[in-house]
């Protein structure tokens, strides 16, 4: 056991403003962190980063006063607390981003914002409805967010909803501010104003506690970096200390060649083909072309249509006009059983809502997309079935007890993997990757691009959306912008130069 | 603790074990299994009326109405509807058959005419559903009324008694010389099918897809609304079924038979472990469910227990069916865990 | 195995008659088991057997008359709830070599020996239909509000007050409507009050049930309807006596539940004894109601329907004890 | 600069008199309008303050106990044993009375909702402590509570006239010809109302319903909502127990059997959704009139009884679909726009 931890010391002028020691927690059976360590100071950006499953959100929840801990002792102003509820964590300035989204989709943006400005008592007391959406449009205020307070929330986009989520956190006295992945949903151009806010809290003298799994936000932003993995501190330090490459070895226990891994393909014919695609009101006059072992790569904002491009390819929504040709020849997709019939495979964008089901097994979630092949006469071949589940968790090293562990029990990364296997279980010949990555952490990303590296040079035609420019740009063949529904410039010449692409992508060329 | 454990994956050989019992017959089975034979030996002991030939025939029979249309009930809340109709279906089905029968259709046709009712009723409850959106809570509590309303309107006060006498011995009678009802056959065959369909079958899968997940099954491929609308539809055919062979059973076709009897069937159902919200639950457990009920109503009606005594224990089950493996959990994870 | 014996005489001294009623939750019938105790006692035979389910359930009763039949109960009375729907399970029964009888409703003919009646449909129709007809002056517009659609002994009184109806004399009295109040005491007020809704002309309230002429007295006086509303019919004296004596209901028509009871297991006794097969016109004894005979349709009646006024109702209270 | 203009999101808003169109309530009104008028047409007695006052009778306890059943439903909950709970109230509290005619009637009032109340806080405690699905308690208690109806009252009814006088007085009375019933129902709607729709405890109800994962995440106390949402159900349950045996006099085991459907129902058609979350009290009175409008109007056009339960199901149907339509064609065009 790793008792030793290195701890660089924080200039003995700065008093910790929460310090975190010796905490542990198991869910069941399952340890989810073991004293862990960790101390924040005011006016610092503090990086906490792990593998998916590392225990990284259940520290969080236990500063914010969801989970209490088993063993371990916080600290905060030098006092030692229990933090029995949300309300105790915001009454010491604790404010929390989740990482899901914990909005109410039935009430109105001011309400969300209420709720999460409550103070404890909790008597029956009338609201006063002027004062509820004027404190809202002062919350919004803080961080230049201009929603209408009246809407329903469920009727916000997800990165509307994710900036609600920051409104919502921050107050005049929060103290310690905890963001949990919070850019998992953005893209590169609202990340940029995300960090700029965090940037002039920080100058405020807030701390902040970032989780996250993009390294290149990490070394932009952070000051000190922990790392934590299996539930345990492995090491902490001043950001200054690290490079990404040291923080890949102690993330993932191994030194990594590449997080971005690109194998030489030969490219085959043209095999997917998109002709004047039209949606109105999402992406219209949509042309481009996918060969055999390419991999295009789309990039745009969030709301550029990128995902929605995909769903009508694959015949989620209905299109107004245009051609999907495969193999040269048009052809009619109206749902995602006649996509499927032309060997077209997509992951979805939402691995928990879209792309698994959580509280099934692995093997249930393998087989979903070829139940039809796997049975004969109705019945699904058991022994087929199960040689399918674990061929494709050994051949994407799914990190697992067994192919009845139910998804909901595997890390993010793991649960990707799974979603991937589903549909490379039905051998197809074009795969649409929607943010194959989100909230996957290194070592499990860079798995996962191995094994599209591996389906490129099957000869797959394989589109990639990615809101992380750097991997995007790593791994693609080809990338075509988009900027609000319109199709942008395409990039033909590897290596490509991100800023150029960036301009195009935010509608600048 | 090395490192290395944790970043290569444990080598997976390509045999699966399969450890403990199957996913079909889990806590709440056994649980169930060890109450069926509890309540089976307490009766038999207490009454020596119980555990014989006639009134195995008697129960098995009487239970027929609500044991058939407890099975596409399951695999239905599996995939995460409801259907509130059914006792309504029953009933409907009930009189139009006497219709067909009165106006001189012969007994075959007759009997289709009330299934393709069956079938049409449960299309359209599984259509509202569907097609709006709706919960399939609302829409069938509206239909639980338009069905039973049409059978007033067709039958108003009357009774259609005279139905052929191969269908009442079929509804009523015992296999010659054993103490097996008919319809008991049948309902065997049907439960026996509908378990290795929901169990085996890729149908049953995709029900239990649809039933955890409407969204991922959409994703991949799967019909969702084309199985949902199947599912209604069978409920709609058994429910037929069922109110035709009670109408045999009774030899009378009534506006009004079955009344009620759709809180049994989704009792039993629930009982049997199937989640109301989906995605959960199994045949097997269902089965136990209903032969746990079928057994207690059996020991109560010897022991001339009054209804209101009946109804309690049933209710007291149901809450107990939730309530015990809640608190069997809370109690062994509070236990120390072996490492 | 119950002895299938057809020959073999018994008595209800060696074996007990189970009696099935409508449901339990209800003092008409447990009126009925009182005579029928009531009789054990006179008799010294042993006690009855009263089962049944709480509310009206049809299968219920099937299942009692099967659990019956096997625990080798000698004989079965019954009230049917659907005379059709007993059927087979009573002549099942039967052929296990149980006596069945029917009590207050009757099932189908050939599936009982005979049938204990209230009163004669006939009687009981035409005794309602008279007090409603005298009330009124032989005229004006009137409504019933029944129990259920599909209730048999209802139904065959409001055939024969029909057709008393036609008789010349009462060519002033108009039925407007027959509703259904289902035995239950909200419907069935919200069917007057409907009624009263529909036809402010209305003049009577023909109630051939205790719950619907509770309901309408009600209604009438919550709605403050016409004050000269007639409304009779079936009544249940131990709670209607003070509608009587409020001057509410001027009389109502009932019959005596304890005699009906009594009378049913003299008849089962005597059934059971070999002394009668249940043809028209065998007799027998019936203790303190004397000697009885079976009618035309295979039926004894209890007696008269009686007339309950706010005079005689306290006298005549003893005819509905339950306990 | 900020962060909003920079996201391409179309700013969902949308007017405001598209947000007022697609309110539930309004396409509600506009069914009850439609009912209304077509009654109104088939008979001349129907616009009538007369049939006016008796529609509004004949809901009145459906939306005391509805509002009851709303609450749980706001909360993702569901309470299906409120038919056994008014049943049980209802003979408790009608016994109570017989056997005690020197107390007044309020302690009897009291008496019944305390029943209720403890009724429906056992449902609350087993629901929000254990955290087992709703429909599974309540469908126990319905059995049991109807079972402990029947064993208490046997084949014992208690009449109109074995009430005390008071008794009834509590259902007959009117205000400036405004039935009693009705303002009961009245009052109890304003206080929902401004519970649910103006207080922050209330507003935590929708809340639960709407997102519980995210409630307790706020640190909304979801546990005591759900429980306290059961109690009210209850509460509210044996008040209407009360007023039942008040209205119709007589009182036996089997009262308001199979009651909770026709309460679901008028419930679900007016807008409470049954995912929780979403709903208002003024739906719920509209829900009940829809029904009641039905009922009533049926009655005076003349039609077979028989046809009643069809025509009623049929409109609880076209009532949903209807509403259904309404909305989703207003937020297509709102978002469009
Ligand atoms: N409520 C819970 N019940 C049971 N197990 C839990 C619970 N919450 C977390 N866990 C388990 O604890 C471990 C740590 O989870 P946690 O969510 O803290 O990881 P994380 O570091 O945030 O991962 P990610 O990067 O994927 O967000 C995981 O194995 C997880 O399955
Ligand atoms: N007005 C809206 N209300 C609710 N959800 C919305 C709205 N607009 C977009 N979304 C959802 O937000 C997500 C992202 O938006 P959209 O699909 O328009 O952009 P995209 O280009 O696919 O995003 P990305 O480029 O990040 O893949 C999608 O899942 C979409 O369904
Ligand atoms: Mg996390
Ligand atoms: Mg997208």
């Amino acid at each position: 056991m790793t008792e030793s931890i290195a701890v660089t010391g924080h200039e003995a002028t700065a008093t910790p403003l929460v310090s975190v020691a010796g905490v542990s927690k198991r869910f069941g059976g399952v340890t989810a962190i073991k004293r862990t360590d960790i101390t924040l100071y005011p006016g610092e950006v503090h990086a906490l980063l792990g593998e998916n499953g590392a225990g990284k959100s259940t520290l969080v929840n236990i500063l914010a006063g969801i989970v209490q801990p088993d063993a371990g002792t916080l600290t905060v102003n030098g006092d030692t607390v229990t933090i029995h509820n949300p309300h105790a964590a915001r009454a010491l300035g604790i404010s929390v981003v989740h990482q899901h989204p914990v909005v109410f989709p039935d009430l109105t943006v001011a309400e969300n914002i209420m709720f999460a400005a409550a103070p404890p008592r909790t008597a029956v007391r009338s609201l006063d409805w002027r004062a509820v959406q004027a404190n809202a449009i002062r919350a919004m205020e803080r961080l230049q967010v201009k929603l209408d307070p009246r809407e329903l929330v469920q009727n916000l986009s997800a990165a509307d909803q994710q900036l609600l989520e920051i409104v919502k956190a921050l107050s005049d006295d929060t103290a310690l501010l905890i963001l949990d992945e919070p850019t998992a949903a953005l893209s590169k151009h609202e990340v940029d104003h995300l960090m700029e806010v965090i940037r002039r809290l920080k100058s405020q003298g807030v701390a902040i506690l970032f989780v996250g799994h993009r390294l290149d936000e990490v070394f932009e932003l952070a000051d000190r970096v922990t790392v934590s993995r299996d539930g345990t501190t492995i090491i902490s330090g001043p950001a200054a200390e690290f490079t990404p490459e040291s923080v890949v070895t102690h993330l993932v226990g191994r030194t990594l060649e590449s997080v971005f891994p690109k194998e030489e393909v030969e490219l085959g014919d043209v095999h997917l083909e998109v002709r004047d695609f039209t949606r109105k009101g999402a992406y219209e006059n949509v042309n481009f072309t996918v060969r055999k072992g390419e991999i295009l790569g789309l990039a745009g904002l969030v709301g550029a249509g990128r995902t929605e491009i995909s769903r009508g390819i694959f015949g989620l929504d209905p299109v107004d006009s245009g051609d999907v040709l495969i193999g040269g020849k048009s052809v009619r997709i109206a749902g995602p059983g006649d996509a499927m019939k032309y060997k077209i495979a997509y992951v979805p964008e939402d691995r928990t809502r879209e792309g698994a089901i959580l509280d099934q097994p692995i093997s249930f979630n393998l087989s979903l997309a070829v139940l039809d092949t796997l049975s004969s006469f109705g019945l699904v071949k058991s022994k087929s079935d199960r040689e399918l589940s674990a061929d494709y968790i050994k051949r994407l090293g799914v990190r697992t007890s067994g192919p009845e562990q139910l998804i909901s029990a595997l890390s993010g990364g793991n649960q990707q993997k799974v979603v991937l296997g589903k549909w490379l279980a039905t051998n197809p010949e074009i795969l649409i990757l929607d943010d194959p990555t989100k909230g996957v952490d290194v070592g499990a990303k860079s798995e996962v691009y191995k094994i599209v590296g591996r389906m490129a040079q099957a000869g797959l035609a394989i589109i990639l959306i990615s809101n992380e420019l750097e991997e995007l740009l790593s791994v693609s063949d080809r990338v075509i912008t988009f900027y609000r529904g319109a199709q942008g410039r395409e990039f033909t010449e590897r290596p490509f130069d991100s800023e150029t692409v960036l301009a195009s992508m935010t509608g600048q060329h | 603790m090395s490192t290395q454990t944790i970043t290569s994956p444990p080598t997976q050989g390509t045999k699966v074990r399969r450890r403990g019992l199957p996913a079909w017959f889990g806590a709440w089975e056994i649980s169930l299994l060890v109450l069926v034979v509890v309540v089976t030996v307490m009766a038999s002991i207490s009454t020596p009326y119980f555990a014989t030939g006639p009134n195995f025939a008697i129960t098995a029979g009487g239970v027929i109405g609500l044991a058939l249309m407890v099975i596409p009930m399951t695999l239905l809340m599996i995939a995460g509807e409801i259907d509130l109709s059914v006792a309504s279906v029953f009933g409907l089905t009930g009189v139009v058959f006497g219709l067909c029968i009165e106006g001189g259709i012969p007994l075959p046709v007759s009997v289709v005419i009330g299934l393709a009712l069956g079938a049409v009723a449960g299309f359209i409850n599984g259509w509202l559903t569907v097609a709006y959106g709706l919960p399939s809570l609302v829409v069938t509590v509206g239909t639980l009324g338009l069905y039973r309303g049409i059978a007033y309107i067709l039958l108003e006060s009357r009774s259609i008694s005279a139905l052929p006498v191969e269908f009442t011995t079929f509804s009523q009678a015992n296999i010659y010389g054993t103490y097996i009802p008919y319809t008991f056959v049948l309902f065997v065959l049907m439960a026996v099918f509908a378990a290795v369909v929901l169990h085996r079958g890729a149908f049953g899968r995709k029900t239990f897809a649809v039933g955890s997940s409407a969204v991922v099954s959409r994703f991949s491929g799967i019909p969702v609304r084309r199985i949902k609308i199947t599912l209604f539809c069978l409920s709609g055919t058994v429910a037929a079924l069922a109110g035709m062979l009670y109408a045999g059973y009774v030899s009378s076709a009534r506006a009004n038979n079955g009344t009620g009897l759709e809180l049994s069937v989704i009792a039993i159902v629930l009982i049997g472990g199937v989640s109301m919200f989906g995605g959960k639950g199994s045949f097997a457990g269902v089965m136990l469910s209903l032969v746990l009920v079928t057994v207690l109503t059996s020991w109560m009606n010897l022991g001339f227990l009054p209804t209101n005594v009946q109804n309690t224990v049933i209710g007291v089950l149901m809450i107990a069916a939730v309530v015990v493996p809640v608190v069997a959990k809370k109690i062994s994870d509070s236990r120390p865990l072996r490492t | 195995a119950p002895a299938a014996g057809g020959g073999n005489t018994k008595s209800l001294k060696e074996c007990t008659m189970t009696m099935i009623p409508k449901n339990t939750d209800n003092p008409f019938f447990a009126a009925g088991a009182y005579g029928a105790d009531e009789a054990a006692t006179d008799m010294g035979g042993k006690k009855i057997n009263y089962t049944g389910t709480a509310q009206p359930d049809v299968p219920g009763q099937i299942q009692r008359i099967q659990s019956a039949s096997q625990q080798g109960s000698c004989g079965i009375a019954v009230s049917g709830l659907d005379p059709d729907a007993l059927a087979p399970a009573l002549t099942a029964a039967a052929s296990q070599g149980t006596k069945v009888i029917s009590y207050d409703a009757d099932v189908k003919k050939d599936a009982r020996a005979f049938w204990v009646a209230p009163a004669t449909d006939a009687s009981l129709g035409v005794a309602q239909f008279k007090l409603l007809a005298e009330q009124m002056g032989n005229k004006g517009n009137y409504a019933i509000i029944s129990a259920q659609s599909t209730a048999a002994g209802q139904n065959a009184w409001i055939a024969a007050a029909a057709e008393e109806a036609k008789k010349p004399e009462y060519a002033g009295m108009k039925l407007v409507k027959t509703v259904y109040g289902n035995d239950v005491p909200q419907t069935s007020y919200d069917a007057a009050v409907s009624l009263f809704q529909a036809y402010p002309e209305l003049d009577g309230i023909l109630a051939p049930t205790p719950v619907s002429l509770q309901a309408a007295v009600k209604a009438k006086a919550d709605q403050k309807f016409n004050p000269d509303l007639v409304i009779t019919g079936l009544g249940w004296p131990p709670s209607d006596g003070a509608l009587l004596k409020s001057g509410a209901v001027k009389s109502f028509v009932l019959w005596s539940p304890r005699d009906m009871g009594y009378l049913s297991y003299y008849a089962m006794n005597a059934l059971l004894s070999g002394k009668i097969a249940g043809k028209e016109g065998d007799t027998f004894e019936a203790g303190r109601l004397g000697k009885r005979t079976i009618g035309a349709n295979g039926e004894v009646d209890t007696g008269e329907p009686l007339v309950f006024t706010a005079e005689n109702v306290d006298s005549l209270m003893d005819h509905f004890k339950t306990k | 600069m900020s962060l909003q203009t920079e996201t391409l999101q179309k700013p969902a808003s949308q007017p405001s008199w598209k947000r007022f169109v697609a309110r539930r309530e309004i396409s509600l009104l506009a069914v009850l309008a439609f009912l209304f008028i077509v009654f109104s047409v088939l008979s001349d007695r129907f616009a009538s303050v007369n049939t006016v006052g008796q529609i509004l009778n004949n809901m009145a306890i459906v939306v005391i106990v509805g509002i009851g059943l709303a609450l749980v439903l706001l909360t993702r909950n569901i309470d299906v044993s409120v038919g056994s709970m008014v049943g049980l109230t209802a003979y408790f509290a009608a016994d109570f009375a017989v056997k005690n005619p020197q107390l007044p009637i309020i302690v009897v009032v009291l008496a019944s909702c305390l029943l209720g109340l403890v009724l429906g806080s056992i449902n609350g405690i087993i629901i929000a402590t254990l955290r087992v699905p709703s429909i599974m308690v309540t469908l126990g208690t319905l059995y049991i509570y109807r079972g402990i109806d029947s064993i208490l009252a046997g084949s014992n009814q208690v009449t109109a006239q074995s009430l005390p006088s008071g008794y009834g007085d509590l259902a007959s009375w009117s205000l400036f010809g405004i039935p009693g019933l009705v303002i009961y129902a009245f009052v109890i709607a304003i206080a929902a109302h401004i519970f649910i729709r103006h207080t922050f405890t209330g507003r935590s109800f929708l809340a639960i319903g709407s997102n519980p994962l995210a409630a307790e995440k706020m640190g909304i106390p979801a546990k005591r909502r759900i429980f306290v949402a059961f109690a009210i159900s209850g509460l509210l349950c044996g008040l209407a127990g009360v007023l039942w045996g008040a209205r119709y006099g007589t009182v036996d085991s089997s009262v308001a059997s199979g009651y909770e459907i026709v309460v679901l129902a008028a419930v679900v058609v007016g807008g409470i959704s049954v995912n929780g979350g979403s709903g208002t009290i003024g739906g719920v009175i509209i829900g009940a009139a829809i029904l009641s409008v039905i009922s009533t109007g049926l009655a005076l056009v003349n039609v077979s009884q028989f046809w009643l339960q069809a025509i009623q199901g049929a409109v609880i149907i076209a009532a949903i679909v209807s509403d259904s339509i309404i909305r989703t064609r207003v937020e297509a065009r709102g978002v469009k726009a």
